[in-house]
């Protein structure tokens, strides 16, 4: 389910002070948004797992980057969530 | 009256800016000299104005308001402003087409389709990588338009191909002398920020690619209605190919080079159609 | 089965808020009067979920990306955000419903129509001021759609019928039993910020009047195409009336009350549609 | 023709502190857009003939309220721009 505020957050990370506002001042940044108490630990916890389904992925992509994940660090952390069904998909 | 002259696609990754420094000297080669191809045949048509469709990034639009299909019809744009963009073009103000972009966007409204769009947008990599790697540093008079594939839903390929014949009648109908390119960007497979992101499905490419070669429209929509919900996120942006191939008259096309590419992330891929 | 049980129209001018307290006694009484009638006919059907036909005033959306038709998908919406619809409604957030947003967005996308879709609306006062003359201080589920009516090009009204049947095939369409009320608001003649301001068409509204009553779609579609070139800005807001009555069945309507009224600017109307 | 950042202006003073900000702070609101030097001019001078023509309706409607102007007031200042075509229509 896509949650509104949480790619809202994200969303507006995108600005050229995004990394630094989000290294510097996380819980003031999520304090500017209303997000469910669950969210919330999961960004003071970089709770990826619990942060995906309710994220656009490319959203996601960006906030892998911002977090300093490169690309193989992204691939190697998306892909322990991965379902039955996206293996499938993968060897199909 | 106005004419398309040329309709080609071409791939837009972020890694082809951002990784371009460090990427393996057989990659930037083989972008180097296959988007080379691809500006050589756009500057030798002698194009007066682009029409590019792309997919936004999240750079223009958010949840409060996705279009489906949206034009750009101002006279001015904005530069890419994602960091890995800047200062690949020389201009602080990008030039839109005004003119043809609005008699698009009130030929579309007259043909029953629903456009959203806007007088200023950000071009943003989708439609600022190609043009930058065909070795434009300098931004050609372009109407932008955008095909929401990053949230769903998305217009299914069977629209897309129906607003690409729209695009070739409407551009058609444009009363002024204009020589026209039209542009579908971005694909082929890719997968981001998902749990199988990275994945490059060769197959889908290679089997994309046969039926822009041959298939009828019917089969074209049919075929990537399938084939698009079992492959990677990324490639909903073939939609847009399918755009610029009805725009030409699904007559076929040349493929000026494909390489699945796992440092930009992407099947990599650029043509041109046949004009029908 | 989801089923539209009810059709209506309402003006909704922000003097009808704004001046309320100063407006002459025998326009507050009539405008108590007929929007009474309105909202007990509404209650009278209970309805689960109101889809609500409206344009945007300048509160969600700007230049950069104005959509032609947007579709409120989202379980929230803001209340309206004008200084002078503050209070009138007791909750901080507007309940959406999801749903049957997404299912008509998803309906609407299949039968080629190219919907914007917001996650999140802002309901302003042409949607706000219907609502709260009826009664309700608290807002029903509803679905907000929202068309371009404020910077052209508009969606013809051939356009509007046609989304109007396919937004009563879309509920009828829906796999929940849900009781569904449509409205269209707006209108009727009026003339804002240009230099006819404070024009109040009344002939122009009596001959819609009349073809809501008994037009064909093609004459309604034609009819209006005609005479909205010929009055004043604000009666673009027909199309939504004309949302309403395709989305009935075109079968005709009983109208509530009508008054040209100086005072709120506008050709106050309200009107039930037969369902057909 | 449709002045983008002139709307753009218009549009952003319709926030709560937007009639304040135009009383008190006129030049800096203006200097915070690309405006045309005409533009700019017939803001500083409340020059709505030249304004009519580049700004949306209901904008401009907004405007005059935000400038003081009641609904009697907005239509007699408006009525002095209307051309043949417009009485025309007004009398047809
Ligand atoms: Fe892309
Ligand atoms: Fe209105």
């Amino acid at each position: 389910m896509t949650d509104y505020w949480l790619n809202k957050l994200i969303f507006e990370l995108q600005g050229p002070d995004g990394k630094d506002q989000w290294s510097n001042d996380r819980a003031n940044v999520i304090a500017r948004y209303p997000l469910l108490p669950e969210v919330k630990e999961a960004l003071l916890q970089d709770d990826i797992g619990t942060l995906l389904p309710l994220m656009n992925p490319y959203l996601m992509r960006f906030f892998l980057l911002l977090l300093g994940h490169d690309d193989q660090q992204s691939i190697a952390l998306l892909e322990k969530f991965q379902t039955d069904n996206d293996r499938e998909r993968l060897n199909g | 009256m106005a004419k398309v002259v040329g309709c080609f696609a071409a791939s837009h990754a972020p890694n082809i800016a951002r990784a371009w420094d460090t990427l393996n000297e057989g990659t930037r080669e083989w972008l180097n000299s296959r988007y080379k191809i691809l500006g050589d045949r756009v500057k030798a048509l002698e194009p007066d104005v682009l029409v590019v469709h792309s997919n936004d990034h999240w750079i223009n639009f958010f949840l409060d308001n996705i279009p489906a299909f949206l034009i750009g019809i101002g006279a001015e744009h904005d530069p890419p402003p994602e960091p890995f963009m800047k200062g690949l073009f020389t201009q602080d103000i990008l030039p839109g087409h005004a003119d043809l972009g609005r008699h698009i966007l009130d030929y579309a409204m007259e043909a029953d389709f629903d456009p959203s769009y806007s007088h200023r947008v950000k071009i943003d990599h989708g439609i600022g990588i190609p043009l930058w790697r065909m070795g434009y540093n300098e931004v050609p008079p372009i109407v932008p338009v955008f095909i929401n594939l990053v949230e769903k839903p998305f217009p299914t390929p069977k629209r897309c191909l129906a607003w690409g014949h729209m695009i070739r009648n409407a551009i058609e109908a444009f009363p002024k002398d204009l020589r026209v390119v039209v542009f579908g960007t971005g694909g082929l497979s890719h997968s981001i920020g998902e749990t199988t992101m990275g994945w490059i499905d060769e197959d889908f490419d290679l089997a994309c690619i046969e039926l822009f070669k041959t298939a009828t429209d019917e089969q074209l929509a049919n075929e990537l209605g399938q084939r698009l919900s079992q492959t990677g996120n990324g490639s909903a942006e073939l939609r847009s190919w399918s755009i610029a191939h009805a725009v030409a008259g699904s007559q076929g096309f040349d493929l000026i080079g494909y390489a699945p590419q796992p440092e930009t992330l992407i099947g990599c891929g650029l043509a041109e159609w046949k004009i029908g």
